[in-house]
């Protein structure tokens, strides 16, 4: 079954990861642990790249809520990018665009870790 | 096509359920006729009142007890009425603050999103509790032509 | 895991939600461990018996009465049982002979396939009628590595 | 919704209809009407490729069963080709595979309705 998967790719000192399939209560855990594995590594500037994921819900949210005050702590980010209308609907509906940059393209999502001030 | 229908599913309280718990009510939502944004929104607002009964319902429960839940969808020409049941310990809804999304943004805070959710995505959310016998959260979207309008609440 | 699982639908009387059960039949036997060849076995014998209550069962009844056909699915530790219900007229599955397909090709017959594919795609399957009340299949197909000796039927 | 459908190719005076997506009771009758019109405009010459077909049940072959005998009385034939294992393994249970010639390749099953004695 590939319900949800993760595929990382590190760029310098970015790390971008794909999340392929549904984020939802029984997959979150699996994005917990690649986010704790970045963390272990001090890899803190992170792209998620949702291109393909189909689904999220609040438990998917809260992964992301769970680990952006560590992550900011240490000077890093998690930046999203390639979201489908239908997942960057359940983010708008909650406000989460104020906290998180979301933009379209992969490429400008790497780049806001090094001119911030473009955005 | 006559003008009521029912389907129900009973499905093991557990979280690798969820995904066949959505298909069968995206499959009922597309059926009846929602477009693709009213079937997306039945669809998380099914999820997290399920995911609810997961994590939250069968708590104290031992290993050898059945854990189901219970899902009933019912339409009618004007509404479309999703039921979640569960039998476990249910809980006073009155009691669940809901959140205020900016403070919760900038205090970076953690779970809590589920009914309120539900509560933004359906036009009606309300909750029924027999501890022990059976919970319900009952959910309910108007069909677009068919929205009342003292059951409108100016969304969208 | 816990040993027993417990499933169900209920479902409109209707062909159009054949797809919906098939669906919903191929995930429960996949998630209790089936391999491909099993899930097509115990998914063509659900759509028979569900295909004849739509086609059979409930051919007397207006158009108001409630026609529903309801799937339920255990498993234990050794097998799967799908039963099959529905609140029809029933019939007697004694007086139903099986072809003889030799016989049958020869005389390019048409229909009368469904409940001799369930018996031999399944490796039980038993009727209980009571008409207008509840008439039941039920068909059992054992895990590979449990199937007892007695109910083996020497079938592949 | 595609839960079913059916593409027709006329080659010369064969006929082939590419069957798409899952052929059970509810989508049954769609052949029907296939097989309806290829017999009004007396074509009898029928390859059914089943390439793209996901399911069948007995809904489905009953049809095949249901005219076989016009196409048969007129000089034709409904030949069969590129079935997955899956479709095929129903059609031999029931032992369709002595009553029709169901072959891989779509261009051998044309061929059949030319040089019969190679079959
Ligand atoms: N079916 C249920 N059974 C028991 N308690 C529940 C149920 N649904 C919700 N609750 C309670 O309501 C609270 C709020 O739920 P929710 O808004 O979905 O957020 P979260 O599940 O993240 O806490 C839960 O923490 C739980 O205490
Ligand atoms: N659920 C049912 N309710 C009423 N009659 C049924 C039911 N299932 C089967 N039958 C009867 O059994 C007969 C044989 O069924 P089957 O072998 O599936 O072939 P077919 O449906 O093509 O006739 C049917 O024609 C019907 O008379």
């Amino acid at each position: 079954m590939d319900a949800f998967s993760i595929d990382r790719v590190n760029k310098n000192d970015c790390s971008i990861l794909y999340l392929n399939g549904f984020l939802d209560a029984h997959t979150a855990p699996d994005l917990e642990n690649e986010l704790e594995k970045l963390i272990a590594e001090e890899r803190f500037r992170i792209v998620v790249n949702f291109k393909n994921l189909t689904y999220i819900s609040s438990a998917g949210l809260g992964v992301f809520m769970g680990y952006i005050e560590t992550i900011r702590d240490h000077g890093g980010d998690i930046k999203m990018c390639s979201m489908s209308p239908k997942i960057f609907r359940v983010f708008d509906l909650l406000g989460f665009p104020t906290l998180y940059d979301i933009v379209q393209e992969e490429d400008r999502a790497i780049e806001l870790f090094f001119k911030p001030e473009q955005k | 096509m006559p003008i009521a229908y029912e389907y129900r599913l009973r499905i093991p309280s557990e979280t690798d359920n969820l995904e066949l718990i959505r298909e069968f009510v995206t499959k009922v939502a597309s059926k009846v006729g929602f477009n693709s944004d009213d079937i997306g929104k039945i669809e998380l607002a099914c999820d997290e009142a399920c995911t609810n009964v997961i994590k939250h319902a069968y708590a104290m429960k031992t290993n050898n007890d059945k854990k189901n839940l219970d899902i009933s969808i019912k339409t009618d020409a004007e509404k479309f009425t999703l039921v979640v049941t569960d039998h476990g310990k249910g809980f006073d809804p009155d009691s669940i603050k809901m959140p205020n999304m900016r403070e919760y943004l900038a205090q970076l805070k953690v779970g809590g999103l589920g009914i309120y959710l539900m509560k933004t995505l359906m036009d009606e959310v309300d909750y029924q509790m027999q501890p022990g016998v059976k919970n319900q959260v009952r959910m309910v979207k108007y069909f677009a032509d068919k929205k009342k309008p003292h059951s409108a609440r100016g969304k969208q």
